[in-house]
């Protein structure tokens, strides 16, 4: 009845150290995801969810919880300790894309993936004009054609709302609402299957976080793309995801509808966090 | 000076570099490491060009060394005089007589044979360096032949200027594999190092690297579909001595009318030009 | 159409170290077009019911079986997330006395969008969207305007709107007239008609008994999570 | 018509060199090699050390000839070097041979063997000495005599040629982190261009052949907030260290003669995990070079712990410290700036000219 996922992630694990003979103990006293003895971190644990084509699956946890480092991990900034993910578009799901090459793994980035860090200074080259940024990922991909690229980047500035006259900046001179709409136009340059967003709105304005927002939202409606949305924010959560994972030191303690995250929390960990939502 | 090793360097060590030519020529573009020596001159005053060139030197050879288009410029002296010091090889102005030619900044005018090496001298042999600070991932990028760092530069200019604005050292992809920076010669240059008959060598002494373009290799400037690769035009303009067009010029300005003039960059090429035509000697 | 069956459902409140029933053990049936009402008190449990149907609610036992057009007979007590979300695109509509929008969708857009779910043209949707509204008696100078800027009868018929454009085959509504107005009511009173007529199976719970007469074919009452026949 | 460069190069070069030579003799006075090496020890170690050449008249050579340039001289004696063929190695010496002059720890008082001073600036003050500025011959065979009939009591409990180390101490209580043995071969950056990630030995040749005050400032800057080794010297030993090689084809190892060397071990703190349990232990962070260079052996000690342990700031990077420190390449690329750059910079204005003219878009 159903398609297969677009992304299934299966048991990855990240951890920062190599581990000692105290935190490797099944009963070990870890402080949150940190083994006091040897200082390794745990940052994600055996961490495994599916993604379906078109939905936005939400993962929220305060700051520490790993939802970063899974993010990176995601888009191979962060090698994973282990772990499998199968992407449905990568020779039809049958090859982990966590064991491939180097070169492999940048096709898959340019081609398949596109991503919105919450630090513009991650994703663009803060000196390059912001039309080149968001070209980048078509000359990745082979396209040798100028005219074809400022054209199809053009369409992306109208998009996310940036006015062509301005393509020609860099975004050092942009403020951070429109830094992040570059982003998110590079990141759909190579029209990816999946986007995956890391706290995009955390330090913005509350009336350009709307904006973002909904920004996000046009684009999942409109281009029917998978995404993954990183937030430690709720209220951002409940606007824009189908389902959502909680995590909590760098494992997932719940996960369920949106509405039944938000209504049903099972958790102490969730209810807590639910309670607190304004 | 006959304190010193044919050559100045020691055997083991001019075996060491011809090995590493001999990895660059078999793979064109390909920057071969290999431990370069302290020379005589400085670092970053041609070493890599001269530690080749010292490699390479018989007792048959004639060398011309050029620097920016000119035999008899400071550097190109000094590095002309230090080779044949310590091997008493002949030494010539004229590109058709010698056999090895060290060069920096320029490719002489006159077409190189099949008989002949050009050495090039180069300051920073990575195209990539300019988007990419570590040499660990630069070598990485070579390695899976990602080079849209090196496009992404070219499409920056278009962006800013509507045109390529690199001016020499502009990146060319060699025999479809390796992007490679052809030293800092002009554009007008770029496509002599396409399908040479001669051997072209390529030596950077301070960042320790030598790479090879072998005769009959296609080498292709950057470019992208719908902006083509350029080279230097000096329209309406000739050399003053000559009346030549079609070299590369050098403007100079008249002392005393402060007039803006221009004359063969090639000073051993237009040297040959008058003396075929009979004026000879230029002061 | 719908059965449950011995439904429980608790909440466990970590915090406080307490559990609170909501439910507990609570059976019944609904034919197909059929519409049954539930009254009670408020913290009997009604709206429990009808977010455990809709798949809010994660139930502790009990069973609820529904007559789906996509899947035949399926428990919505124990059913993926991934059918949950295909029967509230195609088939279960939920309408609630809040309404809760992204702040710059206009209220057209509401409605077009949850008529672009069901898998409509863009064109159909538009004509859709546009009826629906109409029905509600949505003034058409309102149309592009945000929700969250309408009156409080506005914002409840274009959420009804916005569920009923789906025409879905099972209508849960919680208490949707709550704060209305008298012609408010009646326009919702006329779209249920409409929609039973369409055959449309509805479970609603109202505090207002004089509206339920007569619309609905079935009535409960709820007393502490259980039913009162 | 202006002057064009056809010709005359040469000639102004050779006038150029004629002019150099002029004025290293024109005040009419001259040094013997023997007296600069004799008298400029500081010199001629540093100037060792910077150019991984051992040889005191060759270095005397050097400093005559660059008129006491160290730049210069250690560019003469690099170049000098790659005339030399390398004909051995030599066997792994190990400094508790060492036939120390100088020996201190700034980590413990009472060591094994004591404190041996020796000849050092430290205790110095640094107040211009103008008896110095008219000795004579006479003066200073006078005062050698007179040293020479001191009598030295012998105070060392231990014989100087096997004064063991300050670090077995620790080593002995279980107080320093324990790596296995390391028996691989070392690489030779004189052979084999360096590579990244860079190896040990490969990094520790780099930072002894490193430029002093290069290595000095980055090894200050890692003590101040750019790095995160924070050292106690435990062990400063200058002395003579005896050097043998080994013929392929013979077991027996030959005496080649000592250099002079400066050793230095620092204690650096660190938390390790022991059988679950945290503990703090020490690290070592290692420095050695040519002759008496006491503060670029420690800051290279820093350095060395510093690039084992990287981390995200220029003292951690060794990108950053190993491809910087080098005094031949930094002055030669620094210098070659001088060089005409006619060629390029006639290719850039042609291209600054017609965007001038052509204008750029959307500006």
């Amino acid at each position: 009845m159903f398609d297969k996922p677009i992304l299934q992630i299966k048991n990855l694990s990240k951890q920062y150290g190599k581990g000692c003979l105290h935190c490797q103990n099944d009963g070990a006293q870890l402080e949150r995801n940190f083994c006091p003895v040897c200082k390794t971190v745990y940052a994600c644990k055996d961490i495994s969810f599916d993604l379906h084509r078109g939905e936005i699956l939400g993962i929220v946890g305060e700051s520490g919880s790993g939802k970063s480092t899974l993010m990176k991990s995601l888009y191979f900034d962060e090698e994973v300790t282990s772990g499998e993910g199968y992407l449905i578009d990568y020779h039809e799901g049958k090859e982990n894309i966590f064991s491939q090459s180097g070169q492999q793994l940048r096709w898959i980035r340019n081609t398949l993936l596109g991503m919105v860090y919450q630090n513009p200074m991650l994703g663009l080259k803060m000196d390059f004009s912001s039309i080149s940024n968001i070209a980048e990922k078509q000359i990745a991909a082979g396209n040798r054609n100028v005219d074809n690229m400022v054209s199809r980047s053009y369409e992306l500035l109208d998009k996310v709302n940036i006015p062509v006259d301005r393509s020609k900046e860099p975004p050092k001179n942009f403020s951070g609402g429109m830094q992040q709409r570059v982003q998110i136009a590079k990141a759909l340059s190579s029209n990816p299957p999946i986007l995956l967003l890391d706290e995009v709105t955390t330090g913005l304005d509350l009336s350009v976080q709307a904006a973002v927002l909904d920004l996000i939202k046009t684009i999942q409606r409109e281009m029917q793309i998978s995404m993954i949305v990183v937030s430690h924010d709720l209220a951002v959560i409940r606007m824009l995801a189908d389902r959502t994972v909680v995590m909590l030191n760098g494992q997932i303690i719940e996960e369920g509808l949106t509405d039944q995250i938000l209504e049903d929390p099972n958790h102490p960990y969730t209810q807590q966090l639910v309670y607190s939502l304004l | 000076m006959n304190k010193f090793p044919f050559a100045f360097l020691d055997e083991q060590s001019k075996k060491e570099i011809r090995r590493a030519i001999l990895k660059g020529v078999a793979i064109p573009g390909y920057q071969v490491p290999f431990a370069s020596r302290e020379m005589p001159i400085g670092r970053g005053w041609g070493t890599g060009g001269l530690q080749i060139t010292l490699a390479l030197v018989g007792k048959e050879d004639v060398l011309k060394v050029i620097d920016q288009g000119s035999d008899e410029s400071v550097n190109a002296v000094n590095i002309k005089k230090l080779v044949q010091n310590t091997t008493g090889v002949q030494t010539t102005i004229h590109t058709s007589e010698a056999t090895l030619i060290q060069s920096r900044h320029r490719i002489p005018e006159v077409p190189l044979r099949s008989d002949q090496i050009l050495v090039l001298q180069v300051p920073e042999p990575e195209p990539l360096r300019r988007v990419e600070r570590s040499e660990f991932k630069t070598k990485q990028l070579h390695a899976e032949k990602e080079y849209s760092g090196a496009w992404l530069w070219l499409f920056e200019q278009i962006m800013r200027y509507n045109q390529t604005t690199q001016g020499a050292d502009y990146p060319v992809l060699v025999h479809e594999r390796y992007v490679m920076n052809p030293s800092p010669i002009p554009r007008f240059d770029n496509p002599k190092i396409n399908d040479s008959d001669a051997l072209i060598l390529f030596g950077a002494g301070r960042e320790k690297k030598i790479y090879a373009v072998p005769p009959y290799t296609k080498v292709e400037s950057l470019a992208f579909d719908d902006y083509p690769f350029e080279i230097e035009k000096f329209e309406g303009k000739a050399c003053k001595v000559t009346g030549l067009t079609n070299v590369f010029l050098d403007e100079m300005t008249d002392e005393v009318t402060g007039e803006t003039y221009y004359v063969c960059n090639d000073t051993s090429f237009m040297q040959e030009y008058l003396e075929k035509r009979g004026t000879v000697n230029v002061r | 159409m719908i059965q449950v069956e011995n439904l429980q459902k608790h909440f466990t409140i970590h915090h406080l170290d307490k559990t609170l029933r909501a439910i507990q053990g609570i059976s019944f049936s609904v034919e197909k077009g059929q519409f049954l009402g539930i009254v009670g008190k408020s913290g009997s449990g009604k709206s429990t019911i009808l977010k455990s149907i809709y798949g809010t609610y994660r139930p502790q036992s009990g069973a609820i079986y529904y007559e789906s057009e996509s899947f035949g007979n399926i428990n919505l007590a124990e059913a993926t997330d991934q059918e949950i979300i295909h029967l509230r695109k195609y088939e279960i509509g939920y309408v609630s006395q809040f309404l809760s929008v992204m702040p710059r969708t206009s209220a057209f857009e509401l409605v077009e969008q949850s008529a672009l779910e069901t898998g409509k043209s863009p064109e159909e949707a538009i004509t859709e969207a546009k009826e629906t509204l109409s029905d509600f008696d949505i003034d058409e100078s309102l149309w592009n305007n945000y929700p969250n800027y309408f009156s409080g009868g506005e914002k409840l018929r274009l959420n009804i709107a916005r569920a009923v454009v789906k025409k879905p085959r099972l209508l849960l509504l919680d208490e949707p007239t709550a704060s209305l107005d008298d012609a408010s009511k009646l326009k919702v009173r006329e779209a249920i008609e409409k929609l039973k007529l369409q055959g449309t199976t509805l479970i609603g719970i109202f505090h207002d008994l004089e509206f339920m007469e007569g619309l609905c074919d079935e009535v409960f009452t709820m007393q502490k999570g259980v039913v009162n026949s | 018509m202006g002057y064009v460069a056809v010709t005359g190069g040469q000639e102004a070069i050779e006038a150029s060199l004629q002019h150099l030579s002029y004025e290293r003799l024109k005040d009419g006075k001259f040094i013997d090699v023997q007296a600069l090496k004799a008298t400029m020890r500081g010199f001629l170690d540093q100037v060792m050390s910077e150019s991984s050449l051992y040889s005191e008249n060759l270095a005397a050579l050097a400093m005559k000839q660059s008129e006491g340039n160290v730049e210069e001289a250690v560019f003469l004696l690099r170049a000098h070097r790659s005339t030399l063929p390398r004909l051995y190695y030599s066997t792994v010496t190990d400094a508790r041979e060492m036939f120390v002059q100088r020996r201190i720890s700034a980590s413990f008082k009472d060591i094994p063997g004591g404190q041996i001073l020796g000849a050092s600036h430290d205790y110095l003050h640094r107040l211009l000495d103008f008896s110095l500025m008219e000795e004579t011959e006479a003066d200073v065979l006078a005062k050698k005599s007179e040293f020479e009939q001191m009598e030295v009591p012998e105070k060392s409990s231990l014989p100087l040629d096997h004064l063991p180390k300050v670090m077995d101490y620790l080593r002995n209580e279980g107080l320093i982190n324990e790596f296995p043995l390391n028996d691989e071969e070392p690489d030779d950056v004189t052979k084999e261009s360096l590579t990244f990630p860079s190896s040990r030995s490969e990094r520790l040749q780099i930072l002894t052949r490193g430029q002093t005050g290069a290595i000095n400032s980055l090894g200050y800057a890692g003590l101040r907030g750019y790095g995160s080794s924070h050292p106690n010297v435990g062990e400063v030993r200058v002395g003579y260290q005896p050097i043998h090689i080994a013929l392929d084809d013979d077991e027996d190892e030959y005496y080649i003669g000592s250099i002079k060397l400066t050793e230095v071990e620092s204690f650096i703190p660190v938390n390790v995990s022991e059988n679950g349990k945290e503990v703090l232990e020490f690290d070592i962070g290692y420095g050695a070079c040519f002759g008496q260079n006491e503060t670029k052996a420690i800051a290279m000690s820093i350095l060395d712990h510093a690039l084992e342990n990287p981390e995200n700031t220029p003292i951690h990077d060794e990108e950053f410290v190993l491809l910087q420190v080098d005094t031949v390449e930094s002055t030669g690329f620094i210098s070659h700036l001088k060089l005409p750059h006619y060629v390029t910079f006639q290719s850039k204005l042609e291209q600054v000219r017609k965007i001038k003219r052509e204008g750029v878009p959307n500006e």
